[in-house]
C-alpha cells in the first residue's frame, strides 16, 4: 500500500474552505456566518500541515498553532460584537444589518 | 545678488499681515500695507533691472535644492531674462496701478482686508510664475494665481452666480493643469530635469513626436489659463468678480500665463510644428469665435470679457505663426489698454451705482468725462488705430500671420473689423446719445481716475516700446517685409469698424428725423439700434453658439465645461445605480463581490504569460 | 540552530518600539482601577508619553539596522519609516480622540489600551520579515481596530460597523491565509528572503507563486480598501467613531501598505509580470470608483471614505510601476495621505457635535466666518488631497505619477491624473459651503476648538506645508529606503 | 488502511462542511462544525502532526465551539429568520463558490504534481516536543506576540460587554 497522495488532502482542504465561502454566503444567521469563516482557517490548516508533512518540517504546525490562537481570540472579540448587535437590533439576521449604504 | 526674492516676498508678506491681523487693523493701515508692498514690489523690479544692465543672457540666483530624487534635482531658482524683465514690469506695474484704484472703488465694500490680501497673494504668486526658473515654480505659480482667482471671483460670495463663476473657473483650470502637469512629467521623462537652462538647449536633440506631445499638452495647459477654445467659457463668467479684479487678474496678468508659458517654451515650439501649427488655429479660432460673440453682449464688462479671449487669441496666434515676441508684444500693450477699458468700465459701474447694463446706460460723456476720455485712448488702442499701441503689437502679429499663412491674416483683419466695432459700439452706447438710465451719474474720486490717466497715456504711447526689438535676444525677429499695403488694409479696416457702429448708433439717430418719413420701415429698423442687436443676436450669435455647441463644442461645452461640474456628476449620477447594487450595505453580498474579486484575480495572475521582465 | 532562549540586547533594541507600546498598553489596563475618575482622564496623556517613547525608540533602533529573533523580524529604513508613520498617526488619534471621548462620556482605559495593542500590530506589520509575522501582525491590527469601531457600543452605526469590519476583515483575512499556505508548500518556507531566493533559483513553480500572490493580494488589497475589495470601507469609515475612522484610514492602512509592497516588492518579485496587471486594474478601479462614488456623497465621513479609496488607487499606480522610485513614491504618498486625512477627520469630529449628529457636507456651511482658523485647517487639507501644490499631497502625486511614466506606465498616468482632475470637484464643494456660504446652526452652535483638537489640526498642518515645501528630506529617506535587498 | 482512513474521514468532514452550510438553525451548525474539527484531528494525526491534532480537539472543538455554543444559547437563537435577502450572494453564490472550488482544486491538483504519499507514520516530527522546542527558539517572538493578542481579545470583550460606559 502506498498510503494516499497528498494532493487528496490538498483537495480535501479547497472543498472544505469553498464550503466555508459558500456557508458565508448562503447563511442569515450571523453566528452561522462566522462559523463558516472558521471552517475556512481549518481548511488552510489542514493545507498547512499536509505541506509539514510533505517538507518533512514542523513550521506548519507551528502556523496552524497561531491560526488557532487567533481565531481562539477572533471568537472572543467576534462574539462579543455579535452580542452588542443583537442587543442594539434584536437580530441575528445578517441581512437586517445594513442601514448604512449608499 | 540682486535679491530677486524679494520681489514675490514683499506682496506675500502683505498678504500675511493683512490676512492674519487685517480684522483688526484700520483702514488706513491695511491700505499701506497693500500698496506698499505692491509698490515697494515693483520699486524693487526696477532697481533690480537697472542693475542687471543689458541682461544678455538669463541672470539666475539660485536659493536652496527645492527637492531632489535621482538624477532629478528642482531647486528654488529665480532668473531673470528679457522676458522676465517685461512680465515683471507689466505685472507689478499694472499691478500697482490696479491696486491704488482698487484702494478706491472698493472703499464701501465689506471684507476690505480681506480682498487686499487676497490680492497680494496673487500678485506673489504671479511673480513666482513668471521668476521661476523651472517648469514646477512656474506650475506652483500657475496654480496658485489659479487659487487666487477663484477666490477673488467669489469674493462677493453672496450672489450665487458669483459662487457658481468661481467654481466653473475652478475646474476649468484643472482641465488645463491636468494638461500641464503630464506634460510637466513628460519633460522630467526626456529630459531628466525641469529648469528652463537644461531643457530648452536639449530640445533639439529630442525625437520630434514626444515634443509634440508635450507642446500639445503644454497648449492645453495654457488653454485652460488663458480661456482660449474650447476652454475658455470661464472667463466670462469670473466677471462677476469685483472689476479691479477683472482687470488685474482677468485681463492683464494672470490670463496671459498661458501666452508667456507657450513663449517660453518656445524652444520647444520650434521644434514640434504641429504643436505650433495648433497654436496659431486654437489662436486665431479664439480670436474670431469671441469676437462674433462680443459684438452682441449688453453688460459692458462683458462686452470686454469677450474682448480679452479674442484678444488673448491674437497673441496665441502670434506664437503659433512663430512670432513670439509679437505674442509678447501684444500681451504688453494688451495688458495696458484692457486693464484700462475694465477700470473705466469700473469706473463707469461706480458712477452708475452698479449699472452694467449698456442699454441703461448713455450720454456720459459730459457726465464723467475724465473716465471718458481716458477709456477713449484705450478704445483707439484696441481698435488699431496708429500711431496708438495696439496699432503696433497687432500689426506685427497680422504681419507675421501673413508670413506664415495669408488666409490667417484675412481672417486676423476680419477680426479686427470686429473688436473695432464692438468696442465702439460699447463706447457710443455708454456716452454717446441721450442718458437711458435714471441715474445720476459722478465722476470717480482722484484715486481712480489717477490710475486710469497713467493707462491712458501707456495705451497710446506704448507702442513706441519696441518690445520685439528688446526680445531679439531670445526670438529672432521674423523677416517678414514690413508691407505698407497689409498694414494699411489692416487700419482700413479698424477705422470701417469704427465707422459702421458710429453709423449704428450715433449717426443714425441724428438722421433720424430727416430720414424717418421717407424711409417707413427700415427707419424703424434702423432707429431702433437694439433691434439691429437683436437681429444679430438671432441671426448670427445665437446660431454660431447653438452651432458651435451642437457640432464643434458639444463633448467640449456640455461635457466639459459645464463641467467636469455637470458631466462628470452626469456620468456620477449614471453610475449611482450600480454603485447602489454594490454597495447595498448588506454583507452578504460584499462577501460575494470579495468572492468574486478574487476569482478574478486567480484568474487573471493565472493566465497572464510569464513574459520576460 | 540552539538559540539562546534570551535574545541579545540589539535584538531587544530592533523589538524595543513594539515593547513599549504593550507594557503601555497593560500598565494602563492596570493602572485604570486604581486611579479615581478624575485622574483617569490622564490616561490619555500616559498614552501620549507611550506612543512618544515608542517613537523615540523606533527613531533610536533604526541605528542598528538588521534582522532580529531569527529572522522574524528586520529593521531597515523601509521598517523605521513605517513604525515612526503609524506612531504619528497614533499620537494624532490619541489628541483627536480625547476630546470626543470626553464629549461622548466614553473615556475609558479600554480604549487607549486597545489602541495602543492596535499600533503594536502595525509597528510589526512594518518590521516583519516573515510571513507569519505579517499574519500576527494584521490579526493584531485588526482584531483591535474591530473593537475600537464598535467602541460606542449603545451607538447602532458603531455597532454595525463593527460586525461589517469584523466579519469581512475575518473572510478577507482568510484567503490571505490560503496564499500564505500555498506559498509554504510551494518554497517550503515563509521566510520572505527565502521564498524570494526560492522563486528566483526556479524551485518554486512560478504559477503556483502567482496563485499565492493572487490569494494575499486579496488579502491585502482589502486592507488597504482597494478595488474591488474596497466595499467595506465606506460603511465602517462612516459607523465607526469619527477619530477611529480617522485612525483606521490612516494607520492601519499604511501598515497594510507597508506588509503589502514588502512581499510582493520581496517574496513576488520574480512574478512581478504576472501580478503587475492586476496592481494596474486594481489601481484603476479604486481610483475611479473612489472618485464618482465620492461625488455622490452628501455625508462627509462616507464622502471622506469614497475618497480614502481612491487615494488608495494612487497609492497603488506607485506600486504597478515595480521601482525603486515607486516604492518611495507609496511612501512619501501614505506620510502626506495620513497626515491631511487624519486631519480631515479631526474636523469632522470637532464639528459632528455630540452623537456625531452633524456630519453631513452642509453642515459646514460658513464655517470660514465662525472659527477661521478651523476652516484654514481644513481648507490646507482638503488643497492637499486635490494635490496642489505647496502641499505634501502635490509632492505625493507628482512622485507617483512621475514613477509610473518611468515604469512606462503612460495610460494609467493619464488616467490617473484625470482622475485626480475629476477629485478636485467634490473637495471644492467642501472648500464652497466653508468659505461661500452663511453660517448654518450647526456653525453658529459650535463650541470652541478644545485643545486636544487643536493639537490635531495643527500638527497636520505643520506637516503638510514642510512636505509640500521642503519635500527632499522626506524624499530622500523614502528612496534610500525603498530597498527590500 | 491509510486510504480507507483517509478516506472515512475526509468524509465525515465533507458531509458535516455541507451539514454547517445547509442547516438553517446554527446550533445544528455549529455541531456539524466540530464533527469537522473532530475528524481534521484524525487527519492531522495520520499526517504526524501529533500536537496538532491534540490541540485541535482541545482548543478548537473544545474551547472555541463551547463558546460558540454558549453564545447561541445565551441569545437563544433559533432557526435562522428569513427576512431580508442578498440577491448578489442568492445569484452569484453557487458560481462563486464553483469558480473558487474549481479553481482551487486545480491549482493543487495541477501544480503540486510530484507531491509525496501519506502513510501514517511517515513523518513524526510533529511531537509536543518538536513543536515547543521550535515554539520556543525560532518562533519566540509570534509566540510573544500571540499574548498581545489574547490580551487584545479580553481587553476587547471587556469593552464590548461591559454594562455602561462611564
Amino acid at each position: 500500500m502506498t498510503g494516499v497522495p497528498l494532493s487528496w488532502y490538498l483537495i480535501l482542504s479547497a472543498l472544505l474552505f469553498a464550503l466555508g465561502v459558500a456557508g458565508f454566503l448562503f447563511r442569515r444567521n450571523i453566528i452561522t456566518v462566522f462559523m463558516s469563516i472558521e471552517l475556512m482557517l481549518n481548511a488552510v490548516n489542514l493545507s498547512f500541515v499536509a505541506f509539514s508533512y510533505q517538507l518533512k518540517q514542523v513550521n506548519g504546525h507551528i502556523f496552524t498553532f497561531f491560526v488557532m490562537v487567533v481565531a481562539a481570540a477572533e471568537a472572543a472579540v467576534g462574539l462579543a460584537i455579535i452580542l452588542t448587535v443583537f442587543k442594539n437590533r434584536e437580530t441575528l439576521n445578517v441581512d437586517e444589518v445594513n442601514s448604512l449604504k449608499n | 545678488m540682486q535679491h530677486l526674492w524679494l520681489i514675490p516676498v514683499l506682496p506675500l508678506l502683505g498678504f500675511l499681515l493683512n490676512g492674519l491681523f487685517g480684522r483688526r487693523l484700520a483702514k488706513g493701515a491695511v491700505t499701506a500695507i497693500a500698496l506698499g508692498s505692491v509698490l515697494l514690489s515693483f520699486a524693487w523690479v526696477v532697481k533690480t533691472l537697472v542693475g542687471l544692465g543689458a541682461l544678455e543672457t538669463a541672470y539666475i540666483e539660485r536659493y536652496f535644492t527645492w527637492f531632489q530624487s535621482g538624477d532629478l534635482r528642482v531647486g528654488a531658482d529665480l532668473s531673470v531674462d528679457r522676458l522676465t524683465a517685461v512680465m515683471l514690469l507689466v505685472v507689478t506695474g499694472v499691478g500697482s496701478l490696479i491696486h491704488i484704484y482698487a484702494v478706491g472703488y472698493m472703499t464701501h465694500e465689506g471684507g476690505y482686508y480681506r480682498f487686499f490680501a487676497y490680492l497680494n497673494l496673487f500678485m506673489f504668486f504671479m511673480l513666482v510664475l513668471v521668476l521661476g526658473a523651472n517648469f514646477l515654480l512656474l506650475f506652483v505659480g500657475w496654480e496658485g494665481v489659479g487659487l487666487c482667482s477663484y477666490l477673488l471671483i467669489g469674493f462677493y460670495f453672496l450672489k450665487k452666480s458669483a459662487t457658481d463663476a468661481g467654481k466653473k473657473a475652478f475646474i476649468v483650470n484643472r482641465i488645463g493643469d491636468f494638461g500641464f502637469s503630464l506634460a510637466m512629467l513628460l519633460i522630467v521623462i526626456t529630459f531628466g530635469s525641469l529648469d528652463f537652462g537644461a531643457v530648452f538647449p536639449a530640445a533639439a536633440s529630442k525625437p520630434e513626436s514626444t515634443l509634440t506631445l508635450i507642446g500639445l499638452l503644454l497648449l492645453l495647459g495654457a488653454c485652460g489659463k488663458s480661456a482660449q477654445a474650447p476652454l475658455y467659457v470661464w472667463l466670462p463668467d469670473a466677471m462677476e468678480g469685483p472689476t479691479p479684479v477683472s482687470a488685474l487678474i482677468h485681463a492683464a496678468t494672470m490670463v496671459t500665463a498661458g501666452v508667456y508659458m507657450v513663449a517660453r517654451s518656445s524652444a520647444i515650439y520650434l521644434h514640434a510644428h504641429a504643436a505650433q501649427e495648433m497654436v496659431a488655429y486654437i489662436g486665431l479660432g479664439t480670436a474670431v469665435f469671441a469676437a462674433t460673440i462680443g459684438l452682441a453682449q449688453n453688460d459692458i464688462k462683458k462686452v470686454f470679457a469677450y474682448s480679452t479671449v479674442s484678444q488673448l487669441g491674437y497673441m496665441f496666434l502670434g506664437l503659433g505663426a512663430g512670432a513670439f515676441s509679437a505674442g509678447i508684444f501684444h500681451l504688453v500693450t494688451h495688458a495696458f489698454f484692457k486693464a484700462l477699458l475694465f477700470l473705466g468700465a469700473g469706473s463707469v459701474i461706480h458712477a452708475l451705482e452698479g449699472e452694467q447694463d449698456l442699454r441703461h446706460m448713455g450720454g456720459l460723456r459730459t457726465r464723467i468725462p475724465v473716465t471718458f476720455w481716458t477709456l477713449a485712448c484705450a478704445w483707439v488702442a484696441i481698435a488699431g488705430i496708429p500711431p496708438f499701441a495696439g496699432f503696433h503689437s497687432k500689426d506685427a502679429i497680422l504681419l507675421a500671420a501673413h508670413h506664415h499663412a495669408p488666409w490667417m491674416y484675412w481672417v486676423g483683419v476680419l477680426t479686427a473689423a470686429m473688436t473695432a466695432f464692438y468696442v465702439s459700439r460699447a463706447m457710443f452706447l455708454a456716452f454717446f446719445g441721450e442718458p437711458r438710465g435714471h441715474h445720476h451719474p459722478h465722476e470717480s474720486p482722484p484715486v481712480m481716475t489717477a490710475p486710469l490717466a497713467v493707462l491712458a497715456l501707456l495705451s497710446l504711447a506704448g507702442g513706441f516700446l519696441d518690445v520685439p526689438k528688446f526680445l531679439e535676444p531670445l526670438f529672432p525677429l521674423s523677416e517678414g517685409a514690413h508691407d505698407f499695403a497689409l498694414v494699411a488694409i489692416s487700419v482700413v479696416a479698424g477705422l470701417a469698424g469704427i465707422g459702421l457702429a458710429a453709423l449704428f448708433y450715433v449717426v443714425k439717430p441724428g438722421l433720424a428725423d430727416a430720414v424717418a418719413n421717407a424711409l417707413g420701415g427700415l427707419y424703424t429698423l434702423v432707429y431702433n439700434k437694439y433691434f439691429v442687436d437683436e437681429l444679430y443676436d438671432a441671426a448670427v450669435v445665437r446660431p454660431v453658439e447653438t452651432g458651435s455647441r451642437e457640432a464643434l463644442w458639444k463633448g467640449v461645452d456640455a461635457g466639459l465645461i459645464d463641467g467636469a461640474a455637470n458631466g462628470v456628476a452626469s456620468i456620477a449620477r449614471a453610475t449611482g445605480g450600480l454603485l447602489r447594487l454594490i454597495q447595498s450595505g448588506n454583507i452578504r453580498s460584499y462577501a460575494t463581490w470579495v468572492v468574486f474579486g478574487s476569482i478574478l484575480v486567480l484568474v487573471a495572475i493565472g493566465l497572464v504569460g510569464g513574459g520576460a521582465r | 540552530m540552539p538559540a539562546s532562549l534570551w535574545p541579545s540586547w540589539a535584538e531587544m533594541l530592533r523589538f524595543l518600539p513594539e515593547i513599549i507600546l504593550t507594557v503601555a498598553g497593560t500598565l494602563i489596563m492596570m493602572l485604570e482601577p486604581v486611579l479615581g475618575s478624575r485622574s483617569r482622564r490622564g490616561l490619555g496623556q500616559f498614552a501620549l508619553a507611550g506612543l512618544s517613547a515608542a517613537l523615540a525608540a523606533a527613531v533610536v533602533a533604526d541605528g542598528s539596522p538588521g534582522p532580529a529573533f531569527s529572522n522574524m523580524l528586520v529593521v531597515d529604513g523601509f521598517a523605521t519609516f513605517f513604525r515612526v508613520l503609524v506612531l504619528a498617526v497614533g499620537i494624532l488619534t490619541v489628541c483627536s480622540s480625547y476630546p470626543y471621548l470626553n464629549r461622548e462620556g466614553a473615556s475609558s482605559g479600554e480604549y487607549w489600551a486597545l489602541l495602543l495593542f492596535s499600533i503594536t500590530g502595525q509597528c510589526v506589520m512594518a518590521s516583519a520579515n516573515e510571513l507569519i509575522m505579517v499574519f500576527i501582525g494584521i490579526e493584531i491590527s485588526s482584531i483591535s481596530s474591530y473593537v475600537l469601531a464598535g467602541y460606542l457600543r449603545d451607538d447602532k452605526r458603531a455597532n454595525e460597523a463593527a460586525l461589517k469590519y469584523f466579519l469581512l476583515g475575518s473572510f478577507a483575512t482568510a484567503f490571505l491565509l490560503y496564499g500564505i499556505a500555498l506559498v509554504y508548500g510551494a518554497a517550503k518556507s515563509t521566510n520572505l528572503a527565502v521564498v524570494r531566493a526560492a522563486v528566483e533559483k526556479g524551485e518554486a513553480p512560478l504559477l503556483l507563486v502567482g496563485i499565492a500572490a493572487a490569494l494575499m493580494f486579496v488579502g491585502f488589497a482589502f486592507k488597504v480598501s482597494g478595488a474591488p475589495f474596497q466595499m467595506w470601507a465606506p460603511d465602517v469609515y462612516q459607523g465607526a467613531p469619527a477619530p477611529v475612522s480617522a485612525f483606521l484610514s490612516a494607520g492601519p492602512k499604511a501598515a497594510a501598505f507597508a506588509v503589502f509592497l514588502r512581499v510582493f516588492m520581496t517574496a513576488f518579485q520574480g512574478v512581478s509580470d504576472r501580478w503587475a496587471p492586476v496592481v494596474w486594474i486594481s489601481a484603476l478601479l479604486s481610483m475611479s470608483i473612489g472618485n464618482f462614488a465620492a461625488l455622490r456623497q452628501s455625508n462627509l465621513k462616507r464622502m471622506l471614505a469614497y475618497s480614502s479609496i481612491a487615494h488608495a488607487g494612487y497609492v497603488l499606480v506607485a506600486m504597478a510601476a515595480r521601482s525603486q522610485s515607486g516604492s518611495a513614491a507609496v511612501m512619501f504618498y501614505l506620510a502626506a495621505y495620513a497626515l491631511m486625512n487624519m486631519g480631515a477627520f479631526a474636523v469632522v469630529a470637532h464639528v459632528a457635535g455630540k452623537g456625531e449628529r452633524y456630519v453631513e457636507i452642509q453642515d459646514l456651511a460658513g464655517l470660514a466666518q465662525r472659527q477661521p482658523l478651523t476652516a484654514a485647517a481644513l481648507a490646507v487639507f482638503l488643497l492637499s488631497l486635490i494635490g496642489v501644490p505647496l502641499t505634501g499631497g502635490f509632492f505625493g502625486k507628482f512622485y507617483i505619477f512621475k514613477a509610473a511614466l518611468e515604469s512606462r506606465l503612460i495610460w494609467l498616468a493619464v488616467l490617473g491624473l484625470l482622475n485626480s482632475a475629476v477629485a478636485a470637484y467634490y473637495y471644492l464643494r467642501i472648500l464652497v459651503v466653508m468659505y461661500m456660504e452663511e453660517p448654518g446652526e450647526v456653525t453658529n452652535g459650535l463650541g470652541p476648538l478644545p485643545l486636544g483638537l487643536k493639537a490635531a489640526l495643527a500638527m497636520p498642518v505643520v506637516g503638510l506645508l514642510v512636505l509640500g515645501i521642503f519635500p527632499s528630506g522626506l524624499l530622500d529617506y523614502a528612496v534610500k529606503s525603498a530597498k527590500f535587498w | 488502511m491509510d486510504v480507507i482512513l483517509f478516506l472515512a474521514f475526509a468524509a465525515i468532514a465533507v458531509v458535516c462542511a455541507v451539514n454547517v452550510v445547509v442547516q438553517t438553525h446554527p446550533i445544528s451548525s455549529a455541531l456539524s462544525l466540530i464533527g469537522v474539527m473532530g475528524s481534521l484531528a484524525v487527519l492531522y494525526l495520520l499526517l504526524g502532526a501529533e500536537f496538532i491534532a491534540m490541540a485541535q480537539v482541545i482548543v478548537y472543538a473544545g474551547a472555541i465551539m463551547v463558546l460558540f455554543v454558549f453564545v447561541i444559547m445565551l441569545l437563544n437563537a433559533g432557526a435562522e429568520s428569513r427576512r431580508g435577502r442578498s440577491l448578489t450572494a442568492q445569484l452569484l453564490g453557487i458560481p462563486g463558490f464553483f469558480a473558487l472550488l474549481v479553481l482551487l482544486s486545480y491549482t493543487v491538483l495541477r501544480l503540486f504534481p510530484d507531491a509525496a504519499h501519506v502513510k501514517f507514520g511517515g513523518f513524526t516530527g510533529g511531537s509536543a516536543k518538536d513543536v515547543g522546542k521550535l515554539l520556543f527558539t525560532e518562533y519566540l517572538l509570534p509566540f510573544e506576540l500571540t499574548s498581545v493578542l489574547i490580551l487584545i481579545a479580553i481587553v476587547g470583550a471587556v469593552v464590548l460587554a461591559r454594562k455602561e460606559l462611564e
